[in-house]
């Protein structure tokens, strides 16, 4: 298939997938008439009418809800976060019913939901649209927490996904959607739960997701002419973690660094490293270095948003920094 | 603090139910009742633990919309739930075992009082916190118009019956809801059961307008006060707002006018309600009345109603000794019901 | 998709204003105009970067509320906020600096579009998520009585304008804090700025009863809908309600009809909105109709008003120079203002 | 003074602040005229009056907001969550307005709240009433996040976090209200950043807070007989986390067991390993022991819910295991 765009790959997977299963809908803020905010589901409303692709209220809480209604009686709900950072509204529905809902009740109601939409630090948007959800969520019971960062995964995904029968959050990046890659011809399906390896090496892991994953790629073409050998992993499935993937790689590399776009506090990158600490302790050469965006709401000046997500350069340094010793 | 608004008045001349109809909403009463009554009793002997809000005085709610409506229309509660899950059909054994967290329970013992599910009877819960229900309940709903319309099953016409209180009404999920249910004509029932009171909290002084049933005028919803100690006022505004609902006109709020005559929940010291308000309220029993009314329309005699009252003690009885004697989960299905492939 | 609610109509026979308090609203109209033309042509040369929600066409709405109020009033915004920080008085060279991200900027560069703050003006925000101001003000207004009541201060008189529009009011925030407001007879204002559209929702398709201002009486608070478009009706229902506020009386919520000329945002493509509509509306115009009714009442000449226009084309171009030239914000600081002690 | 329960510890501390000063209150659900769920405002309502001691509809988003927009404007107010999960309604707030605001405000505004009540896992209390949301906010920037465990912490933290200029989540534990003790009977204000060591020792270092402190000490006194000498730390402070204290303590165990109710993934103890990893590693003898809730929604039957979170005989276990080396 031509060079798709990654917001593209996405619509292609949800009009696939409405048009296998008619129980699948789209729903949220402009995701009919007006396409979405970022053309996911443009023309869909022109094709699958109304009901199938619902333009809902400014009320994230209770059309999440909604949602998860409409997945307990048999639908299969994808619901759109206009940013996911709207979502936060939802929280309690995400958690408490999304989340929890299936469990609490006995296994009597499954809840086959897709959440996603755009997250991460764009392009000075301010803090409130440059939330990374994937840190307050994480720790939410019953939730698989996906990030896509290719046309070719984001579609394979957000298949699978819609398939599932577990409530998925998905993420996307803001500044994402206008990658463009060349997309299988034949169907494809992901698997929700494994890491991609994205370069292998031998001599440094590198564990990452979504749009970091392109500055750790940036980092790596300076270090391999610097002649390391790095291995990239793009974490794909944020929970839970590909320990198997990580694993592997660990025992080959015995040097791990993170580079990740959440908060440092209490972020994906935290959650590694103490279940590296759990299973893999005794491969490492020393302390796994983590690289995450600062512990600040994002600033809105340029040069205050660059410092405050991880640069190449940057990760360059640390590959640099763990491959000497230096530490 | 008295009842100062007028309760709404029903007539009734002719006999609103058959003799076979008022028989199964007196039993569905009873039911509630002695179930509750024995729930109170399991907590105070310290068999049964954590929250449990009982529903004693509010019988004629539940009872009055869930016996109007189908047994395949939807139900979504409250964490007072048990009474609503027993009039949707929950048996009661399952509802007491999920009290005694067994894995015989409706939930399987992981829920308990607060979570009663049943795929079975769609109930879509007991939710714990306020108002997260009525979103879900709204799907449920949405559910049932997208199968007609978008899937073309001319069968789909449940409607869905979404309870909570008046306090949840001044929650922003409610008002979320009643706009959107109106937006789409979706097939609900919003039952709201103003029992004055959220936990301490008079709903005057939580509700700068009192009246709920009128907010759903400026949804474009039609909303209706009820009485809600009399079973056959609630049956009979329900069976309207059902007909309406499942016609795809779409939904309805009932404000039934009801009390609680226990505390908030079990462990509630309930001091702050005066004692002339309860008896106010208490004189009004819902059962009484309704046994009063099929004897005097001579629906029903002391007998029918003696061997109903003995039937539910023996049922109330059999739940309790299953319940009892019902295995714990497993404890290596800790994990089980996480994911919905377990 | 032409207006098909009849506005309503303001008869201004005798003068609302005086010259002095004419000229005022003008000034500050036309430089709510200028500012967004300026931010328009900035953000299509690249100068600008993020999201930027102009307020073109709105302006009789922000002039029209801000200025009958007092400089110690509060006033909370949305996204689209430049315009009522300028009405509040918060400086253009502040704005414009914070459009840059620079160290001058009202927010130091740190908030952007979307976030002007000023402490010193009383501008409370600036908040990108849809309702989540509403609340806030709610807060700045809860203060206020609280400082008079429970602190005694006499003084404590300020009235909070809390400014959002037609798509947010289907968000449960409006109708929770509207239940606070007036249980508590807080002195607020809650402006609802229809301008019938969310992005590329119709209101219509949004609301099930899209006339906003009946919202209010389910509260038991006046409502009142007003013609957004006239700077002197705004005036003047605020006039009301700041009075009513100030006194004690509690809140008032106007629902102002309005039309933004421009996109959502300057991203946004605005294919959904009709031509015709957007011509009905721009032929509107509250800048063109309140410099009519200025010669017309005599309140202005042609001179008096070009003097102005040529005022504020200055100062625009005046913050201009001043947001390119000012520092950014020194990286040494990135952590500062993260607490309190920073 | 007499043997003080804790509730009453936190209502002397309340009582205290808002005779000192005028601009603080208290508002939430039930807090006036019903005195609070946990009694924690009793009697402050006909002390103070209805305006300081605020009875709130059930509307948790906007009365949080409320207290933001009063704090911004100078008041003081203490909100109370009368269970913290409520407060999952009001995330965006917290999240967005309470921790961020400041920052995106370039310091205009000072947001002087504290928002406390019970969470943790009672006694069968199910899941929506058992959360731990300490694990979902860690990652909120601009946030103070506090944890207490006895009458006299609860009394000293909770006034310092009232007279703290910065939003503070303040949890308390609702097995804990009925704790009590001799508390001093001169006023007392209790640092928000420092971590309680409630045992010294020299063999491991117990991390534990809130209500594990005392599974914690229970399995010290089982250990203490087999002839172990653990050191037993409270971090107090679960946001910033107190290093100095953590940092002391393991350069002297070189062994480190951390004891948490909230859930494993993404909770306070990976953040925790995390920065053991960034700060400490070349002290550690190995693997941190991170004893943590099940990943699973708390289920209401009793063995189940004992199977769920961390018991004493476990602490003792893995304190075992840790000494002697067997990883
Ligand atoms: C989100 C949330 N906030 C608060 C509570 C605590 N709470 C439980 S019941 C209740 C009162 C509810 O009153 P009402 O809606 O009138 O129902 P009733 O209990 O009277 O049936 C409150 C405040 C809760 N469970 N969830
Ligand atoms: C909680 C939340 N949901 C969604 C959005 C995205 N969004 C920004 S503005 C907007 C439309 C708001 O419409 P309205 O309230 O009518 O205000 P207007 O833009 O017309 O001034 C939406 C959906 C948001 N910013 N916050
Ligand atoms: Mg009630
Ligand atoms: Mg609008």
């Amino acid at each position: 298939m031509a060079e798709t765009f990654l917001f593209d790959a996405l619509r292609e997977a949800i009009d696939e997938e409405m048009s296998r299963d008619q129980t699948v809908m789209v729903m949220g803020e402009d995701v009919g008439q007006y396409g979405g905010s970022y053309k996911v589901t443009k023309d869909l409303y022109e094709k699958y009418g109304e009901l199938r692709v619902l333009d809902t209220p400014i009320a994230e809480n209770s059309f999440t809800g909604m949602g998860i209604g409409a997945a307990m009686t048999g639908l299969r709900p994808i619901i759109e976060g206009m940013n996911m950072g709207f979502l936060l509204l939802a929280f309690n529905q995400i958690s408490n019913n999304a989340g929890m809902l299936r469990y609490t009740s006995g296994g009597n109601f499954k809840i086959p939901v897709v959440i996603r939409g755009p997250g991460g630090v764009g392009s000075q948007l301010g803090a409130e649209h440059s939330q990374r959800l994937e840190a307050y969520f994480q720790a939410v019971p019953g939730l698989k927490i996906v990030a896509c960062s290719t046309p070719r995964n984001a579609k394979g995904l957000l298949k699978a996904a819609i398939r599932d029968d577990n409530p998925v959050l998905f993420f996307e990046h803001v500044l994402l959607y206008f990658n463009k890659e060349d997309l299988p011809d034949d169907e494809y399906i992901l698997p929700l739960d494994k890491a991609e390896t994205v370069r292998t090496g031998k001599d440094v892991t590198i564990l990452t997701y979504s749009r970091m994953r392109y500055h750790a790629m940036k980092a790596v073409e300076a270090l391999e002419k610097k002649g390391y050998d790095p291995e990239v992993i793009d974490l794909i499935s944020l929970k839970p973690i590909d320990y198997d993937t990580i694993g592997a790689s660990i025992k080959k590399t015995h040097r791990v660094v993170i580079v990740e776009e959440c908060m440092r506090t209490g972020g994906i990158g935290a959650e590694i490293i103490a279940s590296i600490n759990d299973r893999f302790f005794d491969e490492l050469d020393g302390p796994v270095i983590r690289l995450s965006s600062q512990d600040i709401p994002t600033p809105y000046n340029k040069g205050l948003e660059d410092l405050t997500i991880v640069q190449p350069a940057q990760i360059e340094e640390a590959v640099e920094k763990i491959m000497q010793g230096r530490l | 603090m008295v009842q100062e608004r007028p309760l709404p008045t029903f007539q009734a001349t002719s006999p609103q139910v058959t003799k076979e109809e008022g028989l199964v909403v007196y039993e569905d009463m009873v039911l509630g009742r002695y179930f509750e009554d024995k729930c109170a009793e399991l907590y105070q002997r310290g068999k049964v633990k954590g929250f449990v809000h009982l529903y004693n005085g509010q019988e004629a709610v539940a009872s009055g919309v869930i016996k109007a409506m189908r047994s395949d229309d939807y139900v979504c509660s409250t964490y007072r739930d048990h009474v609503h899950s027993l009039s949707a059909g929950v048996p009661a054994r399952e509802v007491m075992a999920e009290l005694f967290g067994k894995e015989t329970g409706c939930s399987k013992g992981r829920g308990g009082s607060m979570h009663m599910f049943s795929k079975e009877h769609n109930v879509l819960g007991g939710f714990a916190f306020i108002g997260e229900g009525i979103p879900v309940a709204l799907g449920a709903a949405f559910q049932t118009r997208y199968r007609k319309e978008a899937m073309g099953d001319a069968g789909a016409d449940q409607v869905t019956a979404a309870f909570f209180g008046d306090g949840t009404t001044n929650n922003g999920q409610f008002f979320e809801c009643l706009n959107m249910a109106a937006l789409w004509k979706l097939p609900i029932i919003f039952v709201v059961e103003n029992n004055m009171w959220a936990i301490g909290m008079a709903h005057e002084r939580a509700s700068s307008q009192t009246e709920i049933y009128k907010k759903a005028s400026v949804f474009g919803m039609p909303g209706y006060e009820v009485d809600g100690m009399d079973v056959l006022a609630v049956r009979a505004a329900t069976k309207k707002a059902v007909e309406r609902a499942r016609a795809g006109e779409g939904p309805t709020l009932l404000e039934c006018l009801t009390y609680r005559y226990r505390g908030h929940s079990v462990a509630d010291p309930d001091e702050l309600r005066d004692p002339a308000e309860k008896k106010f309220w208490r004189d009004r029993d819902p059962i009484k009345r309704f046994e009063a009314y099929l004897l005097e329309q001579d629906l029903a005699s002391e007998t029918d109603l003696k061997s109903i009252r003995d039937k539910i003690t023996d049922v109330v009885e059999d739940c309790l000794t299953f319940a009892e004697e019902s295995p714990d989960p497993h404890p290596a299905e800790l994990y089980k019901y996480i994911f919905a492939e377990d």
